[in-house]
């Protein structure tokens, strides 16, 4: 591999790869084959290591690097993106990959159910042309980010894609070969030995457990019954951090976005200083500390550091001040209400917090912990009783994929019932500015996201991964997805 | 003997049919739709409507009971609404897990409960009485969860003597199986064990007081004969009945076992597909454990009769 | 009149013991199973008195603190006092068994009533219970977790059902033994209306054996709220209890293993407390 | 003669430590048992004959503390070794138990447990079995190779007596314990086991060490008798000269309080006045000296030792040893009271039974596909009772007395038949009409601990009827109340005592106090002494003859014991498998039976008069189980004159007899009943006295 192929420079140190070995691999979720159009926390470890997508993101160095296409180039019009395709690249199956792979794995992210996450980015394609191993995509409208969708999609068979929707077969031109998923237990991969990248992957073969309870899951490390635990909690990091049989990685990512919702329906919550006061009440470095060790990012704007919206200034917005949301409270009038506070089971001790908070300021609180089926229903009716909390992964993407696509947040029909004809507008403004607009609209973007508080971050999250010393050379993309082959055992 | 059988199982039958109508009942019941949840966020009614119609929900309640059943009985479960993967390859893996630790756990009740029961019943005023009834009071007292975690907390955190969780299959690899199975299985088992210990011990001072021993002693039977040949047979019987609901207790306690020990048994695919609310597979699964638990009341009850012929030959 | 009566005999008088509680209570174990007890569901009660500390009240910087004179058993990872929320997880339990228990006690009593009242009756009621008796405790509550929803409701409920069966049993059998028994009939003899029988002969004496299972039944009620809850399915935050606390705690044990282990030691000293005062009782109901 | 002493207690003294204080069972006692002789031990309930007789065998709990010595030919059973204490066991001495069900291990089959007895002496297996078979057969077991490999529940109470005995004796032991082994059996059957006790003893030359306190059985099967008092012995000696001429107050006046066949039915019962010692507390002086009206000042001072009365005769009393003779005058009259005997007129009857059937049905599984056949518990009764009359119902265990008495008060529905009550219709009653006639009828059970509501105090318990049927205002229900308690001879100071708090004897007057209460007509007494002593039984018998006089109350009087129903009843009514078969006048019937079943009941009663050595018709074989009864007359298989002895009466199979007046009121239910009379002749000894 060159220098810029992700995961050049893996973790787990270096030396000198060797051939060989099986890694076993604990995670605390049950993988769902059935979902692996899009990236999600219980596919991540093994996602990459089947698929492969047109292009990767560097997070590093913030640029689009080479995947199953070699190049890629936008015209200057932005209405027309030609990418060319990696030659002698095979499936699985030991069919050929080639162009009509590309447009079948479109065709199907803009048309299953439930679709690809940021499938937006299509709604103005016009058409697709072939011609040997060249792609031209072209729009009615100039594209920006792009490159987020490329670089999130995996490159779907169409032979096997019955299987693939549900989840019984996975045919890929990744690393690693689908082998077998027993539900509850686990899922096995071995090494595919056409991987079009010579030599890779190192190992022999993949072996993931699901280990559903977190001091299992770290005892099963500890106990060197398995090589990586992925998904570590926080507390969990910390008993293992000190031991130095083991390699503790935080993702630089911090792909997992703690955020407070407010539906601006509910009384007082309709009251842009009642929610504005919220998030200044909210003791967000407190949060960190106690339930994230520490390890986290205090954030109220919904960009991580690998987001091109990233600023630093708007990670201090609404930075804990009790004096300024008291005052905030006062002007917003008489509140009758009980603020509701709504979470789902894992997000319980960062309600409790929160609600405590707002009993500072003087605001009541009713904690109700939510039921996957309530979450559900919640999500469809877009019918949360007040503040909800829970965790996105929106935010290491480009923002106008935020705007678009992120539930909690996009113009339209987000979670918490806010829409306004200028977040409409400056949404547009976004997609349509060219690159050295961009910063500006994003700006005014944000300011105006955090203006009306209906949907703030609190902490970003960073996934922590612990293995045994002797395992070396794997890596994680922008999108938090494991990535294998060039990982070895020493 | 074989009347016996035939008077007790239509009822076991008969036990097993209500209860599976009562749990199909209950999703009946439910508000929504039990595809929901799979559609998640992009539910729209549309959506919902032909996912029913796909998984057959859209039929009367009787077909679709019947249908169930019927399926059941020819060892087809269904289709998981969640996963969409047959449950029979969900469910299947798991149930040699759970067999597994069950039979172990099992096997350490009978054992070291006929032990302690034994010990318990004998031992007088020795210091085997004072640490028996130690053990059985604590040990009476404390959740099998607990044990669970605290072995956890001394064999594979601190002591790293023997692993945290998780399961290498006993055929596939003996020795580390085993090495696996220790801790779960005796979490599982330490409140059952000595619940039938104590039933054990119970029964057998009961027995003590009969006559009938005096009588094998009046003969000049050995103390070890009269405990062994009559006070045993005799509190047996009804020592079967106890372990037959140990067996029963164990269906549940198994579920948290498994989860603290990560178990990939039956209870941690339960606890999965009540979490996801996998209203089908949760009816399968509690049905087979409800149909595994009558059986094993009927195999007591055999067993029970078998022992005692004044049930064997009365009936 | 004295004349025709030869005797002149006089009973030793025996001390009136009529209620069998307080004859369990002077066996040493007796004494010892419901002192337990009862001092810790006084400690759950008077939590508001006992409680130095708010168990909702949160302290920055303060997480997952050691024991020491501010928090006796230390902090939780929010920094909330363990020991405030210890008393209030006992009231809760104490809560959730004073209205389980009873209320499952008295539908167990009701049907086994009612099976005593007609044979049909009693087979179409036995064959309902062995259906719910073939339910394990914690795959009822799994189950009617997944169809209710977990919480403190759900807890409450599987209690009462699991309880049901025993009470019922017990109250049908010892309502058909007590009911042939010759002091009942005695009292149809002398024209004792039904349900005066009922009330006054047959319940009275067929309570013994409840009251045992009574006792035994809150401990199995402390044993499933923590199943539960280690299952995910029992008393939701904020509210603390016995079992959430534990679940909560587990990750905690190399940090703080007051979280865990004092809730942990709280159920197993109930649990045996009540198995104590339930042998006990068992005992003196025994001796009669 | 037999004079080798085999077993030999010395200076035994047995405790038993307990949280409500030592009980001191028994206090220092001395006797020997020699080689084949058969020695009873008599005394009441609590006397400490079962520990004495389980010391013989070292078979006493752990808790018992023991002193003194026991020694078999020389060697002392209590410091003995294991192994030697099992030789000893089973191979020397065995033991036979009251409960014979107890007694069996119930999940081991018959010859198992049989051979086990020899098998643990190392006896081979199949050598045991065979041996088992013989033996089971030498006792009287019906086919014992086929019921080798049978339960003990399959064993009726008879039977299974026997395989005891058996397994006693199958090692050829020289001294055989019995505890009470004929207690729990009807007389018939009683009759049966004592003379295999007596053939065994005379074919192996087995001692046998006879405990009962039925003064019957020691008369007839005894050679010496051993009286136990309160812990000690009281007396002991030759069986016959102690029971003509007992040296002792107390066994002087327990023979007198037995009800005999021949005594004069118009006298009072002898009772003993008081109760027992409490063995916590045993008195220092002589134990029976607060009940002894002969006791004087040193009697509660000093306890006596035992004196020799004559050849081999001890008793332990210092004012018989005194005074030898002339002594039984003194409490012969205090005695000397008669009550007067209720006469029977024509008046209307206050109690019909006509035609009563009842069977009770096996309970019905959920999906059982034939009806079992049920117990036929009344077949046909019919009886009536008139004002102050005692109606006795005699008959085997399970002959449907119970259920028949319950049927009177409504208790027991039947399934067809009439109960009338005061001459109205039971069964139609409903509501207040029931009620109404409910007030008319009582009940006495057999068990004065269970049939009181033992949560219950003795007032409210005797208040209850006083309440329901409103008796007497409420305001006056305390009054009465007291007025009851002390008409049945209670301390109406007890009022508000728990049951627990009184003796057998007096629960069971509290339960006549109660049935009292609601000034019955005929009050239903089943069995009410059966569980009480002798002494405490006359106390009761006399407390309801006394209350019959004064109240005018007719009895329906249940018992097993013919002799005590003779005594207390006008007429007698014998029942066989839920069917009446003699009805008659009482006196009239115990001297001439006109139903083959009566003589044999009546010849199977065991006699304390050691001279009443009688020829006697024993029964073969069990009653027939009621679910199954044979048919034809339901005695056949069993009756003396019948097709099993009399070949080519063929009619007793084939049609059941009526019950046909036979003489003028005298009803009998035989096809033969003319040749009853010549049963009896043999009885030459029994001297009846018709009143
Ligand atoms: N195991 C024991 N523990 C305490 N007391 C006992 C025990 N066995 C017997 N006793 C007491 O010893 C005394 C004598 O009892 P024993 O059984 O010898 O009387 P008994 O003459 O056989 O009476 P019965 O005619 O009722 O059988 C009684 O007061 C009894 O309560
Ligand atoms: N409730 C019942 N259910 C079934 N069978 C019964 C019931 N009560 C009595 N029997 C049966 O009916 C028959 C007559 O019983 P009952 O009690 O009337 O006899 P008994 O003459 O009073 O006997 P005992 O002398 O033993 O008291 C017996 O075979 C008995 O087993
Ligand atoms: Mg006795
Ligand atoms: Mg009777």
């Amino acid at each position: 591999g060159t220098d810029d192929e992700p995961g050049a420079q893996g973790q787990g140190g270096s030396g000198t790869p060797k051939p060989g070995g099986t890694l076993t691999i604990a995670q605390p979720a049950e993988a769902n084959p059935a979902q692996a159009l899009n990236q999600n926390i219980a596919n991540q470890s093994w996602r990459r290591a089947v698929y492969d997508c047109l292009v990767d993101y560097d997070p590093e160095r913030r640029e689009v690097v080479e995947g199953l296409a070699t190049s890629w180039e936008t015209s200057a019009d932005g209405r027309q993106v030609v990418l060319t395709l990696r030659e002698g690249v095979s499936w699985h199956s030991g069919r050929p990959f080639g162009a009509d792979d590309v447009e079948f794995t479109i065709d199907t992210a803009i048309n299953s159910t439930p679709s690809f996450q940021l499938a937006w980015v299509f709604r103005n394609l016009q058409g697709i042309d072939m011609s040997g191993t060249t792609v031209t995509l072209d729009f009615s409208e100039p594209v920006t980010s792009i490159y987020d969708a490329l670089s999130l999609m995996t490159v779907i068979d169409r032979e096997s894609h019955d299987g693939f929707v549900d989840g019984t077969a996975h045919v890929g031109t990744g690393p690693f070969v689908w082998g077998s998923f027993a539900p509850g237990t686990g899922i096995t991969l071995r090494r595919n030995d056409n991987y079009w990248r010579g030599g890779r992957p190192y190992l022999d073969g993949l072996e993931i457990r699901f280990i559903t309870r977190s001091e299992a899951l770290v005892s099963a490390v500890r106990s060197d019954q398995v090589d990586m635990g992925l998904n570590l909690l926080p507390l969990d990091r910390r008993t293992v951090e000190g031991d130095e049989r083991f390699d503790v990685v935080a993702y630089n990512t911090y792909g997992a976005a703690l955020y407070v919702g407010a539906n601006v329906e509910v009384e007082p919550l309709n009251r842009k200083e009642i929610r504005q006061a919220i998030h200044y009440a909210i003791d967000r470095q407190r949060i960190n500390d106690e339930l994230y060790q520490g390890q986290g990012k205090v954030s109220a704007a919904p960009w991580s550091p690998t987001s091109s919206g990233y600023d630093e200034k708007w990670a201090q917005a609404y930075s804990r001040d009790l004096d300024k949301a008291k005052s905030l409270v006062a002007a917003a009038g008489p509140i009758g209400e009980v603020i509701v506070v709504e979470a789902g089971a894992a997000q319980s001790r960062a309600a409790e917090i929160v609600a405590f908070n707002l009993s500072e300021i003087g605001l009541e609180t009713d904690i109700q912990i939510l039921e996957p089926a309530l979450i559900t229903e919640r999500f469809q009716s877009r019918s949360f009783a007040g503040l909800y909390l829970a965790f996105h992964g929106w935010n290491t993407l480009s923002p106008i994929n935020v705007v678009y696509s992120a539930a909690p947040m996009r113009v339209e029909n987000n979670l918490f019932r806010f829409a306004s004809d200028e977040y409409a507008h400056l949404a547009t403004e976004l997609a349509t500015a060219d690159p050295a607009g961009a910063p500006a609209a994003i700006e005014a973007l944000t300011e105006l996201i955090l203006d009306e508080a209906f949907c703030l971050d609190v902490v970003h999250t960073s996934n922590n991964v612990v293995s045994q010393q002797n395992v070396h050379g794997w890596s994680y993309n922008v999108w938090d997805e494991m990535l294998f082959a060039d990982a070895w055992k020493s | 003997m074989l009347r016996y059988a035939l008077r007790r199982i239509p009822t076991a039958v008969l036990t097993c049919v209500v209860a599976s109508i009562g749990i199909f009942w209950l999703v009946q019941l439910l508000p929504g739709s039990p595809v929901a949840m799979v559609l998640g966020e992009q539910a729209t009614p549309e959506s919902v409507a032909a996912l029913e119609a796909e998984a057959g929900l859209d039929r009367p309640f009787v077909v679709q009971y019947f249908d169930w059943i019927g399926g059941l009985l020819t060892g087809d479960l269904g289709v998981s609404y969640v996963s969409r993967l047959p449950i029979a390859d969900l469910v299947g893996p798991a149930v040699g897990a759970t067999l597994e630790l069950a039979l172990a756990s099992l096997l350490v009740t009978v054992v070291v409960g006929l032990a302690l029961g034994i010990t318990g019943a004998v031992a007088r005023r020795r210091p085997a009485t004072v640490a028996y009834r130690l053990i059985s009071a604590i040990g009476f007292g404390v959740p099998e969860y607990v044990v669970g975690v605290l072995l956890v907390f001394v064999f594979a955190v601190t002591l790293r003597t023997l692993p945290a969780g998780g399961r290498v299959p006993l055929l596939e690899d003996p020795g580390t199986g085993v090495q696996h199975l220790v801790l779960p299985a005796i979490a599982l088992s330490v409140h059952s064990a000595i619940v039938v210990g104590r039933f054990l011990e119970t029964a057998l001072n009961q027995q003590m007081d009969e006559e009938y021993l005096d009588t094998a002693r009046a003969k000049g039977a050995s103390r070890r004969r009269v405990l062994w040949r009559h006070a045993l047979p005799n509190a047996l019987p009804s020592v079967v009945t106890v372990i037959g609901l140990r067996i029963g207790h164990l269906l549940g306690g198994v579920v948290v076992i498994e989860t603290i020990f990560a178990w990939p048994g039956l209870g941690t695919v339960l606890v999965n597909a009540v979490s996801s609310r996998d209203y089908l597979l949760v009816q399968d699964l509690v049905l087979i454990s409800v149909a595994v638990f009558i059986v094993v009341q009927v195999g007591s009850d055999l067993l029970h009769a078998a022992l005692d012929p004044r049930v064997r030959l009365e009936a | 009149m004295s004349a025709v009566i030869e005797t002149t005999e006089v009973a030793a008088h025996v001390p009136q013991n009529r209620s069998r509680i307080r004859s369990a209570l002077r066996s040493p174990a007796g004494m010892l199973g419901a002192g337990v007890v009862i001092a810790i569901s006084a400690l759950g009660l008077l939590a508001p008195v006992l409680a130095a500390a708010d168990p909702e009240a949160q302290q920055a910087g303060a997480s997952l603190l050691g024991p020491s004179g501010d928090h006796v058993l230390g902090t939780d990872e929010i920094g909330r006092d363990i020991f405030a929320r210890l008393l209030y997880g006992i009231r809760q339990n104490v809560i959730v068994v004073v209205l389980a228990v009873p209320l499952s006690k008295a539908i167990g009593m009701i049907i086994g009533l009612l099976s005593t009242m007609h044979p049909r009756i009693d087979t179409a009621v036995q064959r309902l219970l062995d259906v719910l008796i073939a339910f394990p405790n914690l795959i009822l509550g799994a189950c009617l977790a997944a169809f209710l929803g977990a919480g403190f409701e759900t807890v409450v409920i599987v209690i009462v059902l699991i309880g049901i069966p025993m009470a019922a049993r017990l109250t049908r059998t010892a309502v058909l033994t007590q009911r042939e028994r010759e002091y009942v009939l005695g009292a149809r003899a002398v024209g004792a209306s039904r349900l005066g029988v009922l009330f006054r002969h047959v319940l009275p004496n067929s309570l013994d054996a409840l009251i045992v299972n009574f006792v035994l039944s809150a401990a199995t009620a402390i044993f499933v709220e923590g199943g539960l809850s280690l299952l995910g399915f029992g008393i939701q935050p904020p509210n603390p209890s016995l079992g959430s606390m534990v679940d909560a705690g587990l990750p905690y044990m190399a940090d703080q293993p007051f979280y865990a282990l004092a809730p942990v030691a709280v159920i197993t000293a109930l649990v045996i407390g009540l198995n104590l005062f339930a042998d006990a009782l068992n005992r003196a109901l025994r001796r009669g | 003669m037999k004079t080798e002493t085999l077993l030999e207690v010395r200076g035994l003294r047995v405790e038993f430590p307990g949280s409500a204080g030592t009980v001191h069972a028994v206090r220092g006692i001395d006797l020997g048992v020699r080689a084949g002789e058969r020695l009873a031990i008599v005394g009441e309930s609590g006397s400490g004959k079962t520990v004495t007789a389980r010391t013989l065998l070292r078979l006493l709990p752990a808790t018992a503390a023991m002193t003194g010595q026991v020694l078999f030919k020389g060697r002392d059973v209590l410091a003995m070794g294991d192994s030697e204490l099992r030789r000893y066991r089973g191979g020397d001495a065995a033991m036979v138990f009251q409960d014979s069900l107890a007694a069996l291990n119930p999940v081991m089959r018959i010859g198992e447990q049989v051979a086990e007895a020899m098998r643990v002496h190392g006896v081979s297996k199949t050598a045991a079995r065979s041996r088992a078979v013989d033996m089971l057969d030498l006792v009287g077991v019906p086919d014992p190779q086929r019921r080798v490999d049978e339960y003990p529940h399959q064993f009726s109470g008879g039977m299974r007596q026997r395989v005891v005995i058996a397994m006693a004796l199958v090692n050829d032991p020289d001294v055989l314990i019995c505890d009470e082994p004929t207690t729990a059996l009807d007389v018939t059957v009683q009759a049966q086991i004592l003379e295999v006790f007596a053939r065994l003893n005379e074919q192996l030359g087995t001692a046998v060490v006879l405990i009962t306190h039925n003064l019957g059985v020691v008369a007839s099967l005894c050679e010496r008798t051993v009286v136990m008092y309160g812990g000690r012995i009281a007396e002991m000696g030759d069986t016959e000269q102690l029971l003509t001429e007992p040296a002792h107050p107390y066994t002087a006046q327990l023979l007198r309080s037995v009800p005999r066949l021949g005594v004069e039915s118009t006298r009072r019962m002898h009772a003993i006045p008081g109760q027992p010692p409490d063995p916590h507390h045993p008195p220092q002086g002589c134990p029976f000296a607060p009940r002894c009206a002969l006791a004087e000042e040193r009697c509660a001072v000093e306890a006596p030792d035992l004196t020799r009365r004559g050849h081999g005769h001890v008793a332990a009393c210092w004012v018989t040893a005194d005074r030898p003779h002339g002594w039984e005058t003194v409490s012969a009259d205090e005695i000397a009271v008669t009550a007067r005997r209720p006469v029977s007129s024509a008046e209307r009857p206050v109690l019909v039974v006509e035609d009563a059937e009842k069977t009770f049905l096996p309970r019905q599984g959920l999906l059982a596909r034939r009806r079992q056949a049920g117990v036929r518990a009344l077949d046909g009764v019919s009886l009536a009772i008139r004002p102050a009359e005692t109606l006795g119902l005699v008959g085997e265990s399970g002959c449907g007395k119970s259920t028949l008495g319950r049927a009177v008060l409504g208790l027991q529905d039947i399934d067809a038949g009439q109960v009338l009550v005061a001459g109205d219709d039971l069964r139609a009653a409903r509501g207040r009409e029931l009620r109404r006639l409910r007030r008319r009828a009582q009940i006495v059970f057999q068990d004065p601990y269970a049939s009181l509501n033992p949560r219950h105090t003795v007032g409210a318990l005797v208040a209850e009827p006083l309440k329901i049927h409103q008796i007497v205002p409420p305001d006056q229900i305390a009054a009465r109340v007291d007025q009851l308690l002390e008409l049945v001879g209670l301390n109406p100071g007890h009022a508000g005592r728990l049951p627990r708090e009184f003796s057998g004897g007096q629960r069971q007057r509290i339960a006549i106090a109660r049935a009292l209460a609601t000034e019955p007509d005929v009050v239903v007494l089943d069995e009410p002494v059966s569980a009480l002593d002798v002494s405490l039984q006359a106390q009761v018998v006399n407390l309801l003859r006394d209350l019959q006089d004064r109240l005018g109350v007719a009895y329906l009087f249940i018992a097993h014991d013919i002799a005590l129903v003779r005594y207390m009843s006008d007429r007698i009514a014998v029942m066989y498998l839920g069917q009446v078969v003699e009805q008659g006048d009482a006196d009239e019937v115990c001297a001439d039976p006109l139903h083959p079943y009566t003589a044999s009941l009546l010849s199977a009663v065991p006699d304390p008069e050691p001279k009443a050595r009688r020829e006697r018709i024993i029964l073969s074989g069990d009653v027939p189980s009621p679910a199954n009864p044979p048919p034809g007359c339901r005695f056949h298989t069993r009756c003396p004159i019948g097709p099993m002895a009399r070949p080519g009466r063929e009619i007793c199979v084939t049609t059941p007899p009526p019950l046909a007046e036979a003489r003028p009121g005298r009803l009998t239910a035989c096809h033969f009943a003319t040749d009853v009379p010549g049963l009896t002749t043999s009885r030459e000894n029994t001297d009846v006295r018709r009143g």
